[in-house]
């Protein structure tokens, strides 16, 4: 974890109001766990509260990262404007990303985005193909103009997709897909979306196995203000919680109250 | 000599930069950045009588120069601040002020004298801006005559130099300055943040889940200047000021209002360097601006300010 | 039916968006860049019993999301007011919100009672944050019987409603809020600036004349929508609510804090066409947000209110 | 008086940390007399006063103006990094400017500028020159680094120049060559520079003939908010006062107190 200016290599829109955007810079060495993320200063004085946004991939031999982000307020408009050359001043990698040490050749791995939480996934999808574990994805959208990196996913196994309106894949919400798997038990599950879905997934499988990337407001990104608490299941203390910037994103859906 | 440094009640400070209490934590998480012995002291994350869990999330929201926040006093409790977390410090050459809060003034004695005891701690920072269960909730720091009786409470517990930080909540902040340092305060931190609000149009509901949260960051800046500069004329005391700094321009504006170190708290999350890089900025700054010492400059604005009088 | 109409005691306005007071003079500048008629209403600069000349220069300065003013009232006294000023804006179909000042009751009386007679007065607005010559230049509006007091003076002289401008200066904005409720206020208005400074490094010294200035721009929304948020929990009378409102977004979070009505201040001053731009995209903001009108959307957060209560 | 968006022409760094931007835009067209001024949006949403800058030239015919401004603060400094084909969001011509009118052919017009007083002078000297009305100019700057336009006002008439350290020109304050002009009796003296220089011209020449242009901290520029005011000498009223956008920046000496 250090704070660097990295360059922007390249940004482009792969959806609608999603980009993806490449930045290169000795910080990559750093990086390794997928779902790991960066605090972004956006440029200029105005916005002074960092971005965080999940690592998307990692090409360590170029020293180069992806980001996949959707423009949501002032701060992510404002990222969207840089092109090749312009740099950025990142704090990262941060907090821990999914494991996957727990899985052996031959397992299968369950993975289920929603929305922008598609993109932290891949990291983790190349490394679990490259590992030799079998991986479904299950993957969420709006509509057929914000579906983006299918093919990339179809790489490392099945991909299905729903949208809410029906204009790609199946109609409605992705958790229909969960009792459609055609025998396809997963040893471990991955998940990573807007809060209804995330608690979809820990209702639906084994909540040992299950790993949720949660989303809070941030403001330090490294565990001093306690801003991004949440709960702790079962939690004896009287004040005890995790802290999502560092003890996550990700958590066993068994270790946390959603 | 070392123009940097300044001398408050308990304080001998190598330099009068110090992140503020609640942005910083108990160190640990910026000490992976840059060496803690760099600073001129640290005022710890608030410490009670009983570990706290804080406020639901949202806790944060971010505001225009600014940001909201409602952690809600998060912390392990005296015992395990005393013992963990303070000796954790030790490793480094800094003198520690340890925020205290609480909600009654039994609190406010033990945990002064609890955290007096941790040979790192060389002073207490006073937070009254805690709602008072005697008083229906009221907070300590925006009555008079309650602000003076938690500092005569705290004084009695603490056996190191209190500091008392003001809410900015209040209509007349000179009255409660002038009455805590009647009360024994040996000097005044100053200013917490402004309550503020904000919505979110979706929803219709505040952001922050507790409603309100503290307001801080360049946006009250003003604020705290024309609070430092008031109570600066009205009080002997030192004053420890913070509220928006972020720049070596930010800092000196303090000290020309009146204060003799400052805090340093929301600049830390835009930039996690910004404490020593102040430090390392500062004697350009003053070269440019004739600014022999800190020390100087803090005898001469007050030598103005008793001209003044 | 106009979906951003709005209704309040003695305005039935078009739209909700009002150029703040002291920001917008009497129109007649702003009246060179677009059709005053376009406005909800206009609040017309402080108008005192006497001419006013004002305090000495400089008497702005910039902050971070923000600035400071020290204008101090400059006017040419009621009855050029009236008899120029008010008359030049008959030609415009704007009702006219007439902002009093004073340092005496009998100031506010007179000139209420004064401006009432201007045909296109349909309301006045109380500024309270000035100095009380009789009580050793405290502000009206820092002590809820002062601010009762005023308001029922301001009421016997007025003949239209009156919507008393609180301050945010003041330890419990409700209890003053309240206090004029119960003095006969048909409305609030909401916030005045918070008392700030900025110092100059090169002479050491506030860059305003007058040493402390007003405070107003984005860097105080969250504390405006925390006021008027809390003050709309207290009273039954309509709030017009202001502080930092630059975006139509900031229009609706005053909405859903509890205003009947938006008034913008220093957005004027970074763009002159804000006014009319507001009125433009209120429309569709509100699509995207289902808000039929804001008449609804003032009854839908009032119901709110109320089922909280 | 509009408001209109200008785009950037060029921008030039003439001489230490002083800029020479040209502007061109159908806002050109409104401009006219020398030493009014703009009221120029900073980019970007961190500052939201504006800047009051003064004409320095107006070449009517390319729809084009240059304005000439050192680099004080953030606001212009922000501004000294744009390029060609940016734009600005501009609010004028505001305020009186220089008249020129009083003058006739042959006469003598002294021209009085301190530091980054000089460039509004400059459309005053070409539309004085143009009218066949001597000029002569007396011009101070800190040093020979931040000397400039000199050439450019050589081209209507002498130009005197001092400097405080002696490194160009005479060494001292321009206020020396007030005493020394060779027998030129001056009509009219027009003065732009810090308040000291202005003080000295107001008691060195016919306050009747004297014509000052005055800075003061601006909020709406237009006239609403009367954050600008200049008190009038002799004022018998209890509030009256000038307005510096709107009825300055230029005052003849005897109507204001300085
Ligand atoms: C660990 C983590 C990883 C994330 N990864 C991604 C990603 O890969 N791609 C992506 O598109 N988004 C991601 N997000 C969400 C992303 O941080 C927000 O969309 C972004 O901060 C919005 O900033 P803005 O200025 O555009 O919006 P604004 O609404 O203007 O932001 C205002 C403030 O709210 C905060 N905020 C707003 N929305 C969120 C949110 N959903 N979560 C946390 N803070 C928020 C901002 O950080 C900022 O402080 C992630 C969030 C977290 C916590
Ligand atoms: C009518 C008029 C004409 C001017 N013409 C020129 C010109 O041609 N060239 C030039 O270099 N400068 C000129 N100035 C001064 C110029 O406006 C300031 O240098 C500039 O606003 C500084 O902005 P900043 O953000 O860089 O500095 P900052 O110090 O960061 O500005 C902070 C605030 O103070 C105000 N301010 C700071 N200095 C001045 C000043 N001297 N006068 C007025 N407001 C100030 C700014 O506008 C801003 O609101 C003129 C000023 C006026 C009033
Ligand atoms: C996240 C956060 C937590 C804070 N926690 C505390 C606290 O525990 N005790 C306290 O006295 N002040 C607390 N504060 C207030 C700061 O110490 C400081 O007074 C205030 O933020 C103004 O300084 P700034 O503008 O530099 O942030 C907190 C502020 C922030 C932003
Ligand atoms: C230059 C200036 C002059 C003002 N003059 C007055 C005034 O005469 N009377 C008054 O009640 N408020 C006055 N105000 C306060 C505004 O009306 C408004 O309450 C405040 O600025 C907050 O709104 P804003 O943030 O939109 O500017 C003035 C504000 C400014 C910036
Ligand atoms: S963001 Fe500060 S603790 Fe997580
Ligand atoms: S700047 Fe507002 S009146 Fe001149």
């Amino acid at each position: 974890m250090s704070q660097a200016m990295m360059t922007v290599v390249s940004q482009t829109e792969i959806a609608k109001d999603i980009f993806e955007l490449r930045l290169k810079g000795a910080l990559v060495n750093e990086m390794g766990a997928p779902d790991q993320f960066l605090h972004i200063r956006v440029p200029g004085d105005e916005l002074l509260l960092r971005r965080p946004i999940s690592i998307a991939s990692i090409d360590a031999e170029k020293e180069e990262c992806v980001i996949i982000y959707r423009t949501e307020g002032k701060g992510t408009t404002i990222i969207s404007k840089l092109t090749a050359g312009d740099e950025l001043d990142i704090l990262g990698p941060l907090g821990n990303g999914y494991p996957i040490d727990m899985l052996e050749e031959g397992q299968n791995a369950l993975l289920i985005g929603g929305g922008i939480g598609v993109p932290p996934l891949y990291e983790l999808a190349k490394q679990l193909h490259a590992k030799g574990i079998n991986v479904v994805s299950c993957f969420g959208f709006k509509n057929k103009e914000e579906v983006f990196y299918e093919e990339e996913f179809a790489a490392f196994g099945k991909v299905n997709i729903a949208t809410d309106d029906g204009s790609y894949g199946k109609q409605g919400f992705v958790t229909q897909y969960f009792t459609e798997l055609d025998g396809f038990v997963p040893d471990a599950v991955f998940a990573c979306g807007p809060k209804g879905l995330l608690v979809a997934v820990a209702k639906t499988f084994d909540p040992s196995k299950t790993y949720l990337s949660l989303e809070e407001r941030m403001a330090c990104g490294i565990g001093a203000c306690y801003g991004c608490v949440c709960d702790k299941k079962n939690s004896t203390s009287a004040y005890d919680n995790y802290r999502v910037c560092v003890e996550g994103p990700v958590f066993r859906a068994e270790e946390i109250v959603l | 000599m070392n123009r940097l440094a300044v001398s408050l009640p308990g304080l001998e400070l190598k330099n009068p930069i110090i992140p503020a209490s609640g942005c910083f934590g108990f160190g640990e998480d910026y000490g992976k950045f840059y060496d803690l012995s760099l600073l001129g002291a640290i005022m710890t994350k608030a410490t009670t009588l009983e570990p706290r869990r804080g406020n639901p999330t949202p806790r944060l929201a971010e505001t225009p120069s600014g940001m909201l926040n409602a952690i809600g006093l998060q912390n392990p409790g005296v015992e395990v601040v005393v013992a963990q977390k303070h000796t954790a410090l030790e490793k480094y050459d800094v003198p520690l002020i340890s925020n205290v809060a609480g909600n009654t003034f039994d609190d406010y004695y033990q945990v002064c004298k609890a955290v007096s005891q941790s040979p790192n701690v060389k002073a207490i920072e006073l937070n009254i801006s805690c709602p008072n269960v005697h008083k229906g909730g009221l907070q300590f720091g925006t009555d008079p005559e309650m602000a003076a009786a938690v500092t005569r409470a705290a004084k009695e517990g603490a056996t190191v130099p209190v500091y008392v930080k003001l809410s900015p909540n209040v209509t007349d902040i000179v009255e409660i300055a002038k009455a805590v340092e009647a009360a024994g305060a040996d000097g005044i931190s100053m200013i917490n943040t402004l309550v503020g609000m904000r919505i979110d149009l979706h929803t219709r509901k505040p952001i922050i889940a507790n409603k309100t949260g503290g307001l801080s960051g360049p946006a009250i800046k003003p604020v705290a200047i024309r609070m430092i500069y008031q109570v600066a004329r009205a009080v002997n005391i030192p004053i420890i000021g913070m509220g928006g700094v972020y720049t070596v321009d930010d800092v000196l504006e303090m000290f020309m209002a009146g204060a003799s170190a400052v805090g340093v708290g929301m600049a830390n999350f835009t930039d996690p360097f910004v404490c020593p890089k102040l430090i390392e900025q500062l004697p350009q700054r003053m070269d440019e601006l004739g600014i022999n010492s800190l020390q100087e400059l803090i005898n001469e604005v007050r030598e103005g300010i008793l001209n003044e009088r």
